[in-house]
């Protein structure tokens, strides 16, 4: 570890912590997810970054939506996301939940995930190489390093369009909201 | 007693440093046997940091004062088992003190645990305690044949009678115990195949999966300490102790070593096959030891 | 085997019509009371392997196809017979205006989650079918969607693009 | 005892793919298993009625995100006995090899995943390894790593590139090389007979009644393979044998994992012995005028985990009327997976799950 680097650590040690430590929730949510065990095994080894899989949404901080996103994960996806502890981040997988992908006449798949919860960065393709994995965790190290990886807090800000857009989706959700909703909100973000 | 004082306050933080690094070491030795580069050494040490910075989430009073009691039971451990030459608490209680407090941890946590009310935590609690049943039988058998051998309950005396002579694994009677105790050190210490009670593929993780951010930390670092504790027990009482502390960490990292090469090479057992196994060739040889202990002594 | 079976369907069911399409693949075509004694009857002449079961929606005939796919495991551990190979494809009609037929899962009990899917994706209905609730759908759709007059391009445009994009409060 | 209710699934590390199990539980037992799929439901069958024929070639891989290539020959089957096209001999090894090599990459992944199942990280991340290795295979002869879109109506895309003979049998003899290490670590351990033998056990009579084919009815001593019993592509050209095991269980159906890995290893180099030179590809008509007569096609295969079909109705258009696929997952994991949970341990969830091989995309499609 050269000077440079050790001087940021004592800097800013939760920014280096939060990048040098992205456990990933293992939540298979599309046919993403066959590109995720070459990632963390032999071949690729994601661990060395740090990169690991937890068993909970609990102890995780990355979230990687991998592939299509059906009505039915959509739910399971925001109930993951909203048990998650701040700072966590969000990360597209695949061209389908960008705009639909392949799927942008199905009935039964989202089209933007962005629009039912905050992504932080995107990996394109079909499917992503192990390669641009590693790329697009470099490029999420840059964005925690300015502070713009801040998909949770857009997330409390903006909550009552993200719960908005989920109901009009999804019927009445079966779980109370995250954070305050109706007015209360405004005043938050003012 | 400044010295003890001393002692008192820095052989838990001892034994938390050495808790990480073994956990570390874990990580990296894993690693290469599984045909990879693995990751830094520090990276529990980061993973630990990043969770105090993240938020957790508390599910009541119970929740954090099982975690503190669990972390409040593996210090006080420390203070009791020698390090090298240092046992800032020896005159008080020996053995018999270790294993009240040894019953703390898993007390704690599952007390902790079942308040946050998920189904896989109380299965993996109910597993916990399963386990512990499972090897405090032979576990008792070892240490009591130990106590009755050198006719003492302080560990410190064990330690010495072993320096006078040979190491207690390699002396005869005590082989035996000895054995027994090698059979149940991987349930000790919870590795595989033994793993049952967090095993993530099965049950999430276990009593763990309701913990978050410092929570989760706090429990990280109970796991080092008790990967510490379980491997320092062993080597007082079989490996001869050490008077050195040098000497003494090798040879609880040459211990810790064989631990994971075993975890390796090994998928995990049912909790009653692990139980039914604990009970069978553990508790065997730990009793025959006993027999033949007393019978000899 | 394989034509004195053509000739034993022919005598016992002189209603359905049996056409060989192909080496392996005979197409039975049965009206819809004949059908269960049909699958009950081939399956103790040997084709106790339901394959699949479909359904085809002929919206200009309004109609709805029923397949019914078979075909043979082996009656020996070891030795292969020949028949092994060949596929009967069972299909009857049914009314497009209220779809619903018995059930076959006392026949083939595997028939279960397919007739569960065709119940969801169709909408047909079968009487006798125990556990006959929604399989993959999450949402409620007006038309089920496998019908041939739900147009899922239109469906999208209607509901999936009228989701607004999040608006930024402070820009 | 209380009774719990636990979700083994949709987020969950000991589920391979996107699919949940519901359990009614007392204590380690189950009481009651609900298998609840739907997670992966993308509607494949209705998006094929709205795109041509080749069209429908790059969206049906994606129906088994494991093992695409068993799509692609089951629809290409189906395309080519709707549209009477024949297929050059070469093209029938090719084909062979092509899908030998697929079922090489996916019992290798559905040892990762039983291994990992089972908390034996060491042996799932070698064959995650090996696997990789067979993918380096594919990308070369087909430039995708996971979906490669090779099978056409008529053949194949291209042929062999130069050398690349040489390179699969390079490849798998460096896995082949691995076998005993395998068998030392995983398969005659110990500790794996003690966890899978008498796991999810059914036998052959049940077997036969619920559907099963593939390793689980193999694993019940049937030698009921589609590769023998109606064969395909080159599989009658040469001498190969069924592996079977006779006890039903967990144990037995990951024995017949292992040893199909290496008949087909075996077979592969057998049919690269004698492959015929020649064409491989009978180039179809203009894929966007391409209209195929009026009619219905049932073709079957046999993937990695049992008989994959396509049942395709054309009415003369230059698109699909109606297309259904037959999965092996699809009364593996909605039936079987079902009745064999009750009574089960919980430790053994996805022990089972995972031993049935059930792939989850391939159930919603």
């Amino acid at each position: 570890m050269d000077r440079n680097k050790i001087g940021k650590w004592l800097k800013q040690p939760a920014k280096m912590a939060n990048k040098y430590s992205l456990n990933a929730v293992y939540f298979c949510t599309g046919c993403g997810i066959i590109e995720i065990p070459p990632v963390i095994t032999a071949r690729w080894d994601a661990e060395r970054f740090g990169i690991i899989p937890v068993a909970t949404p609990r102890q995780g901080n990355l979230f990687m939506i991998t592939g299509y996103v059906s009505l039915k994960t959509l739910r399971a996806i925001i109930r993951t996301y909203e048990q998650m502890p701040d700072p966590k981040y969000t990360v597209g997988f695949g061209s389908c939940p960008i705009n639909g992908g392949m799927y942008w006449d199905s009935y039964n798949t989202i089209k933007h995930l962005d629009r039912y919860i905050p992504v932080d960065g995107w990996i394109a393709g079909c499917m992503p190489r192990p390669e641009a994995v590693f790329i697009g965790v470099t490029h999420l190290w840059t964005l925690i390093e300015k502070d713009m990886a801040n998909g949770y807090l857009r997330y409390r800000e903006h909550y009552d369009q993200y719960r908005g857009n989920q109901e009009k989706l999804l019927g009445k959700l079966d779980w109370p909201p995250l954070y305050a909703t109706g007015i209360a909100q405004k005043e938050i973000a003012a | 007693m400044v010295a003890t004082v001393a002692q008192c306050v820095l052989l838990p933080v001892l034994g938390i440093v050495i808790g990480l690094f073994f956990l570390g070491l874990y990580r990296k030795i894993m690693a290469r046997l599984h045909w990879r580069y693995g990751p830094p050494l520090i990276q529990p040490v980061i993973d630990i940091l990043r969770l105090f910075f993240q938020g957790g989430m508390s599910h009541g009073a119970v929740f954090d004062f099982g975690l503190v009691l669990s972390l409040a039971g593996a210090m006080a451990i420390i203070l009791f088992i020698p390090f090298a030459q240092w046992c800032p608490l020896q005159g008080s209680g020996g053995m018999l003190v270790i294993l009240y407090l040894m019953l703390l941890m898993p007390l704690g946590t599952a007390l902790s645990g079942g308040e946050a009310a998920n189904p896989n935590a109380s299965i993996g609690i109910s597993r916990k305690l399963i386990l512990a049943l499972g090897y405090e039988v032979p576990l008792l058998l070892i240490l009591l044949s130990v106590m009755s051998y050198y006719s003492t309950i302080s560990i410190v005396d064990i330690v010495r009678g072993q320096q006078a002579s040979v190491w207690a694994l390699f002396s005869w009677p005590l082989a035996l115990p000895g054995i027994a105790y090698i059979l149940i050190l991987p349930a000790v210490l919870g590795v595989r195949p033994f793993d049952t009670t967090t095993a993530p593929q099965e049950i999430s993780s276990g009593p763990l999966v309701e913990y978050g951010g410092k929570y989760l930390a706090f429990e990280h670092i109970i796991h080092a300490l008790s990967l510490f504790l379980g491997i320092s027990l062993f080597v007082n009482l079989f490996l001869g102790g050490a008077a050195n502390p040098i000497v003494f960490f090798v040879k609880i990292l040459v211990v810790f070593v064989a631990c994971v090469c075993i975890n390796a090479v090994f998928p995990r057992l049912r909790i009653e096959q692990a139980v039914s196994y604990l009970w069978k060739w553990p508790t065997a040889i730990a009793f025959l030891g006993l027999v033949v202990v007393s019978l000899v002594k | 085997m394989n034509e004195g079976l053509k000739e034993k369907l022919e005598k016992a069911f002189p209603h359905a019509a049996i056409t060989s399409m192909r080496d392996t693949d005979y197409v039975v075509t049965a009206d819809k009371e004949s059908v269960l004694s049909l699958l009950a009857y081939v399956k103790d002449a040997g084709f106790d392997h339901l394959t699949l079961i479909s359904c085809v929606d002929w919206i200009d005939e309004g109609e709805f196809e029923l397949v019914y796919i078979l075909s043979p495991y082996m009656k020996d551990n070891e030795q292969i017979s020949g028949n092994e190979k060949i596929n009967l494809i069972l299909k009857t009609r049914i009314a497009r205006g209220n779809p619903a037929f018995q059930t076959v899962t006392h026949i083939f009990e595997n028939a279960e989650p397919y007739e569960r899917e065709l119940h969801e994706l169709f909408g047909v209905h079968f009487e006798g079918h125990k556990r006959l609730i929604p399989l993959f759908l999450e949402r409620a759709y007006d038309i089920p969607p496998f019908r041939k007059d739900f147009d899922t391009r239109r469906y999208v445009k209607e509901v999936f693009d009228n989701i607004p994009a999040i608006q930024d409060i402070k820009a | 005892m209380r009774e719990l209710e636990l979700y083994f699934g949709p987020q969950h590390l000991g589920m391979v793919g996107n699919f949940s199990i519901t359990l009614k539980a007392e204590g380690d037992r189950v009481l009651k298993a609900t298998a609840n799929p739907g997670y992966l439901h993308r509607g494949f069958e209705k998006l094929m009625e709205y795109r041509t024929w080749i069209q429908n070639f790059p969206l049906v891989c994606r129906i088994n995100v494991v093992e695409p290539d068993h799509v692609e020959m089951a629809y290409a089957m189906a395309v080519e006995k709707l549209a009477g096209i024949e297929v050059p001999e070469r093209a029938q090894y090719v084909r062979s090899i092509y899908l030998e090599l697929a079922r090489v990459g996916s019992h290798l992944f559905g040892l990762w995943a039983y291994a990992n199942m089972l908390g034996f990280d060491t042996v799932a991340q070698w064959a995650m390894y090996h696997r990789d290795l067979v993918l380096d295979l594919f990308e070369e002869l087909t430039g995708g790593r996971v979906y490669h879109i090779y099978i056409w109506p008529g053949g194949v895309r291209r042929d062999f590139p130069k050398g690349f003979k040489d390179k699969i049998v390079t490849t798998l003899h460096s896995i082949g090389g691995c076998v005993p290490d395998y068998d030392a670590a995983f398969f005659n351990n110990a500790i794996f007979h003690k966890r899978a033998s008498g796991i999810g056990k059914i036998d052959q009579r049940r077997a036969r009644e619920l559907g099963a084919t593939g390793q689980v009815l193999r694993a019940t001593g049937m030698k009921y393979d589609v590769r023998k019993v109606a064969p395909y592509a080159a599989y009658d050209k040469v001498e190969w044998n069924v592996p079977v095991r006779s006890d039903g269980d967990a144990y037995s159906r990951i024995w017949v994992v292992r040893d199909e890995m290496i008949e087909s290893v075996h077979m592969i180099f057998k049919l690269l012995d004698c492959m015929p030179e020649g064409e491989v590809f009978n180039k179809p008509p203009n894929p966007f005028k391409w209209k195929i007569p009026r009619g219905e096609a049932y073709a079957r295969c046999e993937s990695s985990r049992g008989e994959f079909g396509a049942y395709v109705v054309s009415n003369g258009e230059d698109k699909p009327y109606r297309v259904h696929f037959r999965t092996p997952s699809y009364p593996h994991g909605l039936i079987i997976l079902e009745k064999l949970l009750e009574n089960a341990n919980i430790a053994d969830v996805g022990n089972t799950m995972i031993s049935l091989y059930v792939v989850a995309p391939e159930i919603d499609r």
